[in-house]
Parts: C-alpha cells; structure tokens; sequence
C-alpha cells in the first residue's frame, strides 16, 4: 500500500484472504451484546431524564416510572457485562510501545492512512482507551448512581455527596456517550467487518492482517516478516 | 383564566389611572411559623396525616419528644425538638415545624426531569404531581431543606402539598387550621412577613432576644413558609435549619452549563462522525500481501 | 392504609369557579388537584371528648343521613365558630377519626367466669339481667338500714360506681339518681383523681 | 375556673404552676399566647420539670414536687412586705379585717390550735370569728365549700355539734388589731422568707426574688388596673395538702385583688371533658348535684339536715351578704322532687328517708382498701380505669380479685376487665380468681348526644354523628336497662328498702332509652304548679320550664335535678346549644355560645371587678358596673351579684359565702386541715419539714393498713418522683390510637443528665423506677430540663414520667414495652379535704435493667 496513492487499490481477494479466523468466542460475543443492550437502555433513559427535549424517549420503553424502575438495574447489568469484559479482555488491553507511536499519530488513523501507523496488536490503542474509559466509567457511574438511585441513604450530614454524585453521574455519562458514539460508529460503518466479528466471532484473514496485523501474526503464527 | 392571569394592567384609549390599580390582590400565599409560640404539640402533625389519609408509620422513642428524625414520605410535617442552654443558664426547649418551604425558586423543581412532576402555581404552591412522578429522586438532591422523600411502595416521591386541595377552596392548610397557640399563621405572603416583622420587633423589645428575626431566606429567592426566630442569627439551632439555603450548585451546573455543554458535545459528536464518513470513508480491509500468507 | 393510597392517587380537575379563589391558573394537563375530600360529606357538630377546654369539633361524614345511610366519618376538625378552640385542634383532638374508625373498639358483650381464663361473649340480655341479680343480690346482703347509733343510714356499702371522664351530664345525673336510690355509697369519679 | 378559657388573653401576668397547659390544654393555652402576644404579658412556669409550658414562659423555676405553699406563702409574704397588695379590695371583699377568737393558734409547731392527737382530728371551736352582741353562734353553717363533719360512729349522739359562724362579726378596718385575719396571716407567712423557701423549694433565692417581684408588679404603687391570673391543674391537687395549695393561690388572688376580675381569678384546668360536669352532678360521695351537701346520720329528719347545711349570714353589721346558699332549702327539695316526683311529699319529707347517710370517708382510696378488705363486693366502672389511674395499682388489682363482680361498660379493652390477666397472674393464678366480670361495649363520644361541661363552666350540648359500632349501645341505655330490671326484681320479688327504688322518677318517654334531651330539661327544672313573681307578677304555669334557679320553692312546687344547671334548659329552648358567635365587649364573653352556670356568667364573682362604688377598677376592661339610673347592676357579662343591691349597702361581693366577701381565713372547719394553709411534706419526701420537723406531713392524712400500703425510706428511695401527661395522648385512651402511638411510640421515664451519668444510664437504656409499692419500667429519656436541685443543702433529683401506658393498647399487646402502669408507683394516701390521692411527689429509686 502506497502511502501517497489515495486510489483504493484493486482488491486481489483470494481465497487464502478470505479465509476465517476466530476473533471472539461466543461468550464475549454474547456479553458484549448483553452489555451494548444494557447500555443503550441506560442510554434512552438517561438521556430522557437528562433532557425534556428527549423525555420522549421515555416512552419507548415503558414511560417515565418504568424508564426510571429499569435504568439503575440495567445499570447494574451493564456493569456486569463489563466486569466479564473486563475478565475477557483486560489482558489483551495493556497499553505497549507501539500503542503510544500509534496515539502520537492518530490523526493518520482518523485519516484513514493505517500504513502510516505501527501494527497493532488485537486491539489499537483507540480500542483500549475504549475499554479502559468504560471501564473507569462504569466504576464512577456504579458509585454515583447508587448515591442517586438510595439518595436517602446519604445522610444529610454529608448530603454534599448527593450533589456530587449528580454531577459525575452525568458528567461520566457524557464521556461514555461519546465513546459510545465513537464506538458504534466504527464498528458498524467505518470498519468494514468489524459489526460481523463480533455476530460470527471471527474475521477475515485480510481484515486481521489490515487492522490488527501483530495479532494476525500472532494467531497464525508468523513472525513479521522484518523482525 | 384564572384572576392572576386577568389582572389589568394597561388599557387603550382611557384617561386617567387603572381602575383597580393598588387594589389588586396579592395571591401569594404564606404560612408563618413562629417557633416563639411553639409548644410542640404536634397537633399539626396529626392534622396533616388525617388529612392526607396517611395512618401509621412504626417509630421508636429516641430520647425526645421527636416523632421521627426526620420528615417522610408519608409524614410531612414534623416538629423538631432541641433543648438549648442560653448563654445565662436558662434552659430553652426550641420546637420547628418542619415541612416543605415552598421556595419561590425551587430546587426540587429545578432539579426534577419529569414533565410537569413538579409545578409551582402562581400563588407559590410547589406541588408535586404524583401521576407525573417518575421516582427519580433528582427532587431529593434538588432541596436545600431536605424535604422530598421517596416512598418504595409507591416508587414516587412526596411532600408536602400545602394543603392545595384545601386552599383551592378558600380553605387553611389542615396544620394551619389545627394549630392551638396560633403559632401557626396562613395569609398573603405580605402579611405574613409584616406580622413576622412585628412579632419579631416584640421578641426583641419585650422578651429578651435580641437576635429574634425573620427567616425568609433569599438563596432560594424567598420561601412560602417563613419562620419567627428567638436567635435568627443561628437558625441551625432549629433542628438543623440551613443557614443560607440555596438550590445545589451541581444541581445549578449540572441543570445549566453542564446541560447545554453536553448537548452541544452529542449533537457535535454526530455530526462530526457523518462528516468523517462522508469526508473520508471507510476503512476496508486489504488483500494480505504474498510475503504474509506463507507461513514463517 | 388501601383506602387512603387510593384516595391520595384520585385526582380530579376542580371547576374554574373553585380553583381561581386562591389565583391557581389550572392547566389540567399539568396541574391536577386532589379533590376535597369533604366536599359532599355531612357535618356534626360535636365537642371533644379529651381534655376540658371543651372544644367544639367537626364530624364530616360520608352520607346525606338519608334513612337507608349508616353514616360513615371520613375526617374530623376544629369548630371554627366555637369561641374556645377557633377550629384548632390538638394532636389528640386531630385524631378523634382515627378513635371513632378504631378496630380495638369493643363492640360485644363479654363475660369472664369465676376462674375462668379468657372471655365469653354473652348476649346483651344475659348479661344485664345477670348484673340485675347481682346488683340486687348484693345489695340486699349489705344494705345498712340502721347504723351503729340507731339512726337511719339507708345504704348500700357492698357495690362501688365509679364513673368516668367523658360521660354526659345528663348520664351522670341518671347515675346519681339510680345509684343513690339504690343506696350506694360508694359512689365516686374520675373527677377525685 | 373562676373565669374562663378565652379569658385569660385579657391577662397582664400569669403563674401557671401546678399544671401544663400547653401540653394537657393546648386549645386553651392559645389565650395564654394571645395575652403574651397582644397584651405583652408575662408568664411564670413553676414545675418540676421544663415543660413544653415552660418553653414558652418568661421565668421558669425549678419547684420540688410538692413544695407549692411554701412558694406561694413566700409570695403572701413578699407582697404584705413590700405593700404589692390591693388594699381597698381587701378591706372591702375579704375577711382580712375580721377578727379570730382567742385562743387560736398559728401553726409555728405544725399544729394549728385545738389538735387531738388521740383521734388525729381538729377541735374547731377556736377556729372562728369572734362575735359581736353575745348569742352570736346560732345557726349557720359552713357555707358553699364545707366539708360535712364526721360523727364518730358507735359514740351515742355522735360528735359534738359543729361550731357556727357568728352573724355579727368583730372586725377592724384598719387591720391593725392583732388578731384581725390579716394579722394572723401576715404573722403566718412571716416563716415563709426567701432563704426558706430557697431551703424547701431548692429554688435560688435570687430566681425566687424576680419571679414574686415578676408577679406582684401588677401592683406596683397601688395601681389597681393590672390584673394577674393563677393557673394550676393536678399538680397541685394530686397531693395531702391539695386543697390547701389552691387556697393559698386563692388568698394571693384575693390580697392581690385579682378574683372576679377579667385576666384574673383562680383557674383551675380540669383534666377531662366532662369532669366539671361530673362534680357539678356529683357523682361524688359527699355531696348531691349541685354541691348541696349529702346528708349523714345525724340528719335525722329534713329539716334538720337543711338547717346543718343551709348557712346563715356572718359579717360586720354594717356590711350586706346575700349569702345564696339561704336557698339550699329549695334546692334541695326542688332535687327531691325531681329524683321521686309525686312520691316526694311534704308529709314523707320530699322522701329525704330515700337518700343513703354518709357517715365517714367513701372516697376513692376508701373504696379499694374496703374491697381489699372484703366489705365492697361488686362494682360498676363506666369508662372509668380504676386499675390505671391507681393509686398503688397493684392494691386495686388486689382488691379486684376478692370482689364478687365487676362490670366494666368502655370502648375498649383496658386495664381494669382484664385485671384478672394483668402481668404477672399466671394462668393457674387466674383460675383461683373468682370475680365474674363483664364487660360491656359503650358509645363513643360521636355516638351519644348530650351535654358536657368544660372547665370555664360552659354547658354545650353535642350532638350524634354516628351509629355505635356492632353492638355496643348507649350508656344511658345500658344503665336504664340495668335499673328497670333491679326495679323488676324488687318489684317481683321484694328486698330491702325498695321504696327507693320503685319509686325513683323515671318519667322519660322511652324508659328504656331515656333520651338525653329530656333529662337535661330535668336537670333545668320545670313548674309543678303555677307560680308568679311576687315583684314582677311574671306567670309560670305547671309543666313549664324555669327560667332560672331563682324560681326554685322549697315546697315542693318545682322540681330541678341540678339547680345550678337552671336555666340550660328553659321555655325559650335548649340554651345549652346556642351557638352565637358575637362578642360585643371583645373580652371574649361570648354571652349567647351555649350556657354557662350560673345563670349565663362567665367571670365569677364579677362584682369584684368594680371598686366599692361600683366602677369598673380599670375602665378599659369594663365587666359589670352599677347603673344608677338604673339602679340595678349592669354589665358586658352577667353580674353574679343582687341586681339591685345599691354599692352603698355594701354587699360582698363573694355572694357563696356566708360572709359576703372572701376568706383569707377560711373558718369553722370549711378546710379540715387548717384556717391558713402551712406547708407540709408529702408523705413521702427526701427531707424533714424545715419549718417543724417533727411535724412533717399534714396530720390530718390517714395511713391504709393492707399489706401493699407501704411507704419508701428516704435512706433508700432517695429520689422525688412525679407523674404526668404528655401532649400526644390522653390518660390510658389514645394508647389505642395508632396516630398518638406514632406520636410517642413508647413509655419513658425523664431524668436529669447528671443522675443518668452517676448511674451510667444513657438515653434509650431500659430503666426501673422502683417506689416502696411497685417498679416501672421504661426507657431513660435524659435531658437536661430537669436539674439536680439543693434541698437545704443536700442534692436531690426529680425525675417524672409519663403515666399513659399499661398493660393494654397497641403496643402493651404487641409486647414492645414492660407493660407497667405508673401508677405502680404512687401511694394511696389522700388530701384529707378533697381526698384526692397524692400521686405528684412520692420517693423512689432508680436501676439499669
């Protein structure tokens, strides 16, 4: 791949390209999933209670009263989703060398220059900011949302950490709701395949030797070539 | 529409002043609690349960008259006992009615993100709408007075209604109407703070207290239910009074800046990932280059 | 506890006319007032049993008195007209519904035998005509028609009324009439302690 | 009370001791605020405790349980020393310038002249004026509030005849003789100095100064125009020298020139709804309704009995006195007419034979030790707890158990029909009970129409709202049911002394249901022939009702059940259920709010309000004046005075008594206890009597004998106890009401903070209170409203606790407290004069349990 030729080079796909190799097993496909459903119904309510101009999202699921019953549960859920998450992944998360060269030139990554980019390993670097953000997250809005959801067991001798949860329950959010954007829309638009992986668990040959080309190395067992 | 909303003010094609002008009444209204005649009796108490239809909640001597420790979902109303030494030795028994204070800027309201949950009339009633209540307890972190609590049966939170269904028709709140010693006053919020005033005055000249005032706090802008103070200069005494209440900054923030930051940030977000998409693409996944597919 | 949740949730609109005395704007689709709940009920005028300032209570109950209606109270509260208490009420007097609603009411005859060790209901017959062959048995065992100095003391030291706090005047007065005729003595009231 | 319950909001001053009204009145203490509010009175709290009055007074002191006339006998002193005293009224409307006989004795040993140690009773002859013109002690008796002498049973001709009182009094107007009433009663009080008080009371001598300086200010320079109010409760009934406490406030009332007067008086807050009502109707031993005096053996006809209990006049012979109770002759025949109609004749004496002869004390303490003693075998309790209300409720759980028969007619389940079950009778126990008890299901008070009296003496009627519940019925009916079937079976079967019985007038329509209007129309009193005016030639015909109880014949041609309830009830219908609201003088009479005795008037005495020449002492608060246009008395309420005794026939005002005016020296035995009221010890007290320790304890009280009348060293019980009610509940009522259960959800016993920290008690720790008779138990409530106290140099706790909880009630039966009543604690020992127990005061120790 070129780094000056913008044109998309003519896809030779052969069948070796095409050919599948596991990339998630069925049980962090199924949790994962368990914890984007958990999180975009805390995503509907939250953002019904955050704003009168999206209360009408309330009544998509259920109506003010129910939104509010389910959003702490779900809450939980998520945050169970995620401590399995954490289990699955949190080896594959830990930030290397390569990782930090990879942040200092995002930029080529948000401009779609990858070759630009040191190969990176199952997951990039904007991944792992991903995971450890939710994961930061989930602890600060479990705490804070506890505080709102039991706000009278807070004893009005330091009710101050009522008001402090309200304002990290919703600053925290915000964050993840960006993330979550960033996510979503990766995953299903911009990376082709990606969505699929994480449906069918496993991804092309191609997909992985383009995207996460270490862990390509990796799982079929070849060494970079320069190395 | 209602008077409040019929009041003249201007009128075409006439001379001279507004029929009415100076007349017009003040709807306002305001309970007066002047703790200086307070004797705890709790007949208040008692009137606003019966009057709500709220029975039996268990309790537990505490060492003090004190019905509970604080006001609940289904117990409003509640006189707070503190015994005081003076600074002369002489002993004190100071008694408060606490209750919602009907803040004319509510912090519950401010605070409450369901549609129409919380509504303040014109005349300063902060209601709550228990059909519109979705339990979210923000109302409860939103009161600087601690008065909103949530009730796990009903899954919504309650308080104090001051009475509206009485006052609707041309009825006292239930506690107003019981209390002996006239303790407790109910009247247009002008009169009301003209008769605190005086009374005031009287504690100061007649009784021996000095610091006896008026407690209308402004950080909320004003309250619905002000208070006679002997000592207004130390309202904590009173059961925990706030001294300068206001509505939560976080709730402020979080309401305010903090809102209209984070609705800029999604709206921002979205968009700026359609204008990726469509300035740049996708990503697509390429051919393996033939040093990469023998194996090592 | 049902009725009254049920009652709290009730809400209706209340008429314009009503609702604009204290300057309310209603706009039902926001703002809905419980309704009142004595709105139709039938007042008594009553005086407070408890202690003796005597205030004058209202008794609202459910029901026009029509004669196929056993009145049922649904609230209590001070007599404004009444001098004395101005419609205020106590904590005591505030919960004078919960003592005329009360399921500790006894509301049936009893009696406990000679060694016996719980109750038996008896019918209101049995029961007063049983306290009749007491009362006479007794009295004509220790009635005292002479005393000691050969003057006449005509009474009874064998039978004790005692009477309570809340009575009427006019039972009192068929008290002291009854129970002096029959001789007694022995005759006091909750006004000595 | 002498005057009423909005009445006090015309108040310059008030000393509430003895009570708390804002917790057992707060309906009434509204006019206490009001007087505080509007007028800027003072209050003064004097209690044992800081109580929820206490929070709102000027001045608080801390009193000793029971140490109340040693106070108040301070303040006699203190106001004679510093001429803070309303000379004119008391030269003129009381007995301060009549003259005692020779020979009478102060009590500077604890005895007043004429002491029998043997029988433990008063010779009264040296406890009287001294007449003018020789044959003075002819006829006359005690007067309105005299206590029937008793007879020593067994003694032929009984006790000696009581002495009278003579109609001409010697007195000096100038108050200067040495044996004038005021004399002596300076003389008495001159004991009673600030260091002594401060000794007895353990108040300080400098808190003790500003408070009589507080209260006698209203007559700083001789100003006559301020008015102070003295108001007490049980506090100060509920001891040995009861009676005596209130004549104390009554003498600082009447030296102060503060009785009759709007704002002022002696006002006693009674306790229940209808306890005035109960004493005016007398369902009391020693008296008939009305106060007319119960007849006793020695009254062996009638007019024997009317000439021992109707006075006649005494009094300087210048001065007037109507002396009311002249018409006890047609009072009480109008009674006997009412109770036996047409079997009351003049030729059977108006059936006086019918009526029981009181011979001794039947009073309350009486009746259990004699049921303890086996002479009381049944017993009728009509809403009426005996057990709780005690005292020593163990002895009255004792004396149940050996009575025949027990009926109980309440509401609900209480203490007394279920002594039998009371903590601590196992079932074995109970199955050696053999009291047959029935308990019968009464009405509430929304259940029965009728009329109650509140403590201002105002009649109201009310009216029912609801059915009985199930098959509880109306007291009235169950009563007519059980005397119609006793009068069947006398009628059957015959008995003893039936006449009574079969010949009581039962006249209602529906005998068996004896509707309330028709009794209360008995009790107002109807023609039985015609009669006229002599004066006025009005005409009331047989049948009709009587305007007033000035229309009540001694010849049997009325009939009224109660001749101070005449006038509730007249031609022009029900007064009793007036209901207007007006209030023309703005001084809250409210003339035409339902009725009060007598005849309408709301101040009594009210003629005391003007000046000897019949002006109002201070013009702006104007009761009743002399018109002399008129010529009659006039007035914003209704004189209770002779309309058209002129102020220069110098009448006194004090119309009740034989005298005309009122007693500072109360005469010839009217208290059995003493002419001047001394302090004396409770029966149970931490320390000797400071002013003659070897008489301690006012020697008139009687000791029972059973095995549970015992009595607390000071050694051992070294604590001053006190009972009380609290604002939330209602005596052993609201315990049933889970709003008031909520309110105070547990019973509790307050003790100061330094004794809880000597015997390592915190705040919630269950405690026993231990007394010589029984122990309590309950959570320690420590506060600092109560503090420790000097009592002549020795540090002495007060604790107190409230007396609602028993055995029965919502939390009794859930077993969440110790199911102790309080009166476990408290002695049956009683006031020798009203003979109400003394249950403020006793001795007892405390435990951690």
């Amino acid at each position: 791949m070129s780094t000056t030729d913008t044109t998309p080079r003519a896809r030779t796909t052969s069948a070796f390209d095409e050919e599948l190799i596991p990339r998630y097993t069925m049980v962090e496909r199924v949790n994962h999933w368990f914890g984007a459903i958990t999180y975009t119904y805390c995503l509907i309510t939250g953002l019904a209670f955050w704003t009168p101009y999206l209360y009408w999202m309330a009544a998509i699921v259920g109506g003010g009263p129910t939104a509010r019953f389910w959003h702490p549960w779900f809450g939980i859920f998520f945050t169970v989703s995620q401590f399995l998450m954490f289990l699955h992944w949190s080896g594959d998360m830990e930030v290397d060398n390569d990782d930090r060269v990879w942040a200092d030139n995002i930029q080529a990554y948000i401009e779609n220059e990858d070759d630009k980019l040191p190969p990176v390993g199952r997951f990039n670097w904007g991944q792992k900011l991903y995971f450890w953000g939710m994961v930061g997250s989930t602890i600060l809005l479990l705490l804070s949302g506890f505080m709102l959801w039991y706000v009278e067991a807070v004893p009005w001798s330091i009710h101050i950490l009522r008001y402090v949860a309200i304002l990290v329950h919703a600053s925290v959010a915000l964050i993840t709701i960006g993330l979550f954007l960033i996510h979503v829309y990766m995953s299903t638009i911009l990376e082709e395949g990606s969505f699929g992986s994480m449906i069918h668990g496993s991804v092309t040959r191609a997909w992985a030797w383009t995207f996460h080309r270490k862990w390509y190395y990796k799982v079929t067992g070849r060494a970079r070539p320069t190395e | 529409m209602s008077q409040a909303s019929t009041e003249i003010v201007r009128i075409s094609g006439h001379a001279g002043t507004v029929p009415g002008a100076g007349l017009n009444r003040e709807y306002q209204v305001c309970k007066l609690v002047d703790t200086t005649t307070c004797i705890g009796c709790k007949a208040c108490e008692v009137a606003c349960l019966e009057w709500n239809g709220y029975t039996f909640s268990e309790t537990k001597f505490d060492n003090s008259y004190q019905t509970m420790p604080e006001t609940a979902w289904n117990y409003w109303n509640l006189i707070k006992f503190n015994e005081h030494e003076r600074d002369d030795g002489t002993m004190m028994l100071l008694m408060r009615k606490d209750q919602c204070m009907h803040c004319e800027d509510p912090g519950c309201l401010a605070a409450c993100p369901a549609d129409a949950a919380i509504v303040q009339y014109a005349n300063g009633i902060v209601d709550f709408q228990e059909a519109h209540c979705i339990g979210c307890g923000y109302c409860i972190t939103g009161c600087p007075f601690n008065i909103p609590k949530f009730s796990p049966t009903a899954r919504k939170v309650f308080k104090c209604t001051l009475c509206n269904d009485r006052v609707s028709v041309g009825l006292e709140p239930a506690c107003i109407k019981a209390c002996p010693t006239g303790c407790l006053h109910f009247g247009t919020k002008s009169e009301m703070k003209e008769l605190a005033e005086t009374r005031a005055d009287q504690l100061r000249s007649q009784s021996g207290f000095p610091d006896a005032g008026v407690y209308d706090p402004v950080g909320v802008s004003g309250t619905h239910v002000i208070y006679v103070l002997h000592d207004a200069k130390n309202p904590e005494l009173y059961g925990g009074l706030p001294r300068d209440p206001h509505i939560p900054l976080s709730v402020r923030l979080w309401k305010g800046p903090l809102k209209w930051l984070g609705n800029l940030a999604m709206l921002g977000g979205l968009v700026g990932l359609a204008l990726h998409y469509m300035r740049i693409g996708p990503k697509k996944e390429e051919p393996i280059p033939p040093e990469d597919r023998k194996p090592s | 506890m049902q009725a009254s949740r049920r009652e709290f949730f009730k809400v209706a609109a209340v008429g314009g006319v009503a609702a604009t005395i204290f300057g309310f704007d209603l706009k039902p689709a926001y703002a809905q007032l419980k309704e009142l709940k004595i709105a139709r009920a039938t007042e008594t005028r009553s005086t407070c049993p408890y202690c003796a300032v005597g205030c004058g209570v209202l008794i609202y109950t459910i029901g026009d008195k029509a004669k196929n209606v056993t009145p049922q109270v649904v609230h209590v509260e001070g007599d404004p007209d009444h001098p004395t208490n101005r419609g205020t009420l106590c904590p005591k007097g505030s919960s004078l519904e919960q003592d005329m609603l009360n399921p500790r009411r006894l509301t049936k005859p009893q009696v406990r035998r000679p060694g016996g060790t719980d109750w038996q209901d008896i019918s209101w017959d049995d029961a007063l005509n049983e306290i009749a062959h007491w009362t006479k048995k007794t009295r004509d065992e220790t009635f005292i028609e002479k005393d000691a100095n050969d003057r006449l003391a005509n009474r009874c030291e064998g039978i004790s009324f005692i009477g309570g706090c809340t009575d009427t005047n006019e039972f009192n007065y068929l008290v002291v009439k009854t129970m002096r005729s029959l001789g007694l003595v022995y005759l006091e009231n909750q006004a000595r302690v | 009370m002498t005057n009423g319950w909005i009445d006090i909001k015309n108040t310059d001053m008030m000393l509430i001791m003895g009570g708390n009204p804002a917790e057992n009145h707060p309906c009434g203490f509204k006019w206490a605020m009001e007087a505080k509010r509007n007028r800027n009175a003072k209050l003064i709290s004097v209690d044992p405790r800081f109580t929820r009055t206490s929070s709102t007074a000027d001045l608080f002191l801390q009193i000793r349980a029971g140490t109340d006339i040693a106070f108040l006998g301070g303040l006699i002193r203190y106001a004679i020393e510093n001429n803070r005293i309303a000379k004119e009224y008391l030269v003129n409307y009381t007995n301060a310038s009549f003259i005692v006989k020779e020979g009478f004795k102060l009590p500077e040993d604890g005895l007043y002249s004429g002491f029998d140690s043997a029988t433990s009773k008063y010779d009264l002859s040296t406890w009287n004026y001294e007449g003018v013109g020789g044959s003075g002690e002819q006829g006359g008796a005690a007067g309105a509030t005299g206590h029937a002498p008793e007879p020593v049973p067994g003694k032929v001709g009984g006790a000696a005849p009581p002495p009278h009182l003579p109609p001409n009094v010697a007195y000096d107007l100038t108050l200067e003789h040495p044996r004038c009433v005021f004399q002596l009663m300076k003389q008495q009080y001159s004991r009673y100095t600030p260091e002594t008080v401060e000794r007895i009371t353990g108040i300080p001598k400098d808190q003790y100064l500003k408070a009589v300086d507080m209260f006698t200010s209203v007559r700083k320079d001789g100003d006559m125009k301020k008015v102070a109010t003295i108001i007490y409760a049980v506090g100060w009934t509920q001891h040995t020298f009861g009676t005596q406490i209130i004549r104390t406030a009554a003498m600082i009332q009447l030296l102060l020139g503060n009785v009759g007067r709007a704002g002022g008086g002696v006002n006693a807050l009674r306790g229940h709804s209808n306890i005035q009502g109960a004493t005016d109707m007398a369902g009391l031993f020693d008296s008939m309704p009305g106060y007319l005096k119960a007849p006793i053996p020695a009254d062996t006809d009638l007019a024997t009995f009317l000439k021992r209990t109707t006075p006649t006049s005494s009094k300087p012979s210048p001065w007037g006195s109507w002396n009311y109770y002249a018409n006890t002759p047609a009072f009480f025949v109008s009674l006997m007419k009412a109770m036996y109609g047409d079997a009351a004749t003049k030729e059977n004496q108006f059936a006086f034979d019918y009526l029981p002869k009181v011979d001794r004390d039947y009073s309350w303490t009486h009746i259990w030790d004699d049921m303890y003693n086996g002479k009381v075998k049944g017993m009728m309790a009509f809403g009426m707890n005996g057990v709780m209300i005690g005292p020593d409720t163990n002895k009255n759980i004792n004396a149940l158990k050996k009575a025949d028969w027990l009926v109980v007619g309440e509401i609900y389940q209480d203490e007394t029909s279920e002594f039998w079950r009371a903590p601590g009778i196992t079932t074995d126990e109970q199955k050696t009970i053999n009291t047959t008890v029935y308990r019968l299901p009464c009405a509430g008070f929304a259940e029965k129409d009728g009329s109650m009296t509140n403590s201002a003496r105002w009649v109201t009627w009310k009216y029912a709202a609801v059915p009985p519940p199930g098959q509880a019925r109306l007291d009235q009916d169950i009563i007519a049911d059980i005397f119609l079937r006793v009068r069947d079976l006398y009628k059957k079967d015959g008995g003893k002394f039936p006449d009574p019985i079969l010949n009581l007038n039962w006249a209602y329509a529906d005998s068996a249901h004896p509707s309330l209007s028709q009794v209360a129309m008995e009790l107002n009193g109807k023609a039985l022939a015609d009669l006229t005016d002599p004066v006025t030639k009005q005409v009331i015909k047989a049948g009709q009702q009587l305007p007033g109880f000035a229309w009540l014949k001694d010849d049997g041609t009325t009939m009224c059940g109660n001749w101070i309830y005449s006038g509730c009830w007249t031609e022009a219908g029900a007064q009793i259920q007036r209901r207007g609201t007006e209030d023309p003088s703005g001084m809250g009479v409210f003339p035409n709010w339902s009725w009060s005795w007598p005849a309408n008037r709301r101040v009594l005495y009210n003629r005391a309000s003007c000046n000897p020449e019949g002006k109002p002492w201070d013009p702006t608060r104007k009761q009743v004046w002399w018109n002399e246009a008129a010529g009659k008395w006039a007035g914003n309420d209704v004189p209770d005075f002779k309309p058209d005794s002129h102020p220069k026939d110098h009448m006194g005002p004090f119309i009740m008594n034989p005298e005309g005016v009122g007693r500072l020296f109360a005469p010839i035995g009217v208290l059995a206890d003493g002419p001047f009221p001394e302090h004396y010890e409770p029966i149970e007290s931490p320390t000797k009597n400071l002013l003659h320790p070897q008489q301690s304890n006012n020697p008139l009280v009687k000791k029972f004998k059973t095995p549970y009348d015992k009595f607390g060293d000071p050694e051992e019980y070294s604590i001053v106890c006190t009972t009380y009610r609290l604002t939330e509940q209602y005596h052993y009522w609201t315990k049933n009401n889970p709003m008031n259960v909520q309110l105070i959800p547990e019973p509790f016993v307050e003790i100061p903070v330094e004794l809880a920290n000597e015997k390592g008690i915190r705040g919630t720790d269950m405690i026993h209170v231990i007394s010589a008779r029984g122990t309590y138990t309950a959570k320690a409530f420590v506060t600092r409203r109560l503090k420790p106290m000097m009592i002549d140099g020795k540090k002495v706790y007060q604790i107190g606790l409230p007396i609602h909880q028993g055995y029965r009630g919502i939390i009794e039966d859930e077993g969440k407290d110790a199911r102790t009543p309080a009166n476990l604690l408290t002695p049956a020992v009683s006031d020798p004069n009203a003979h109400t127990p003394e249950s403020k005061g006793f001795l007892v120790k405390i435990e951690k349990a």
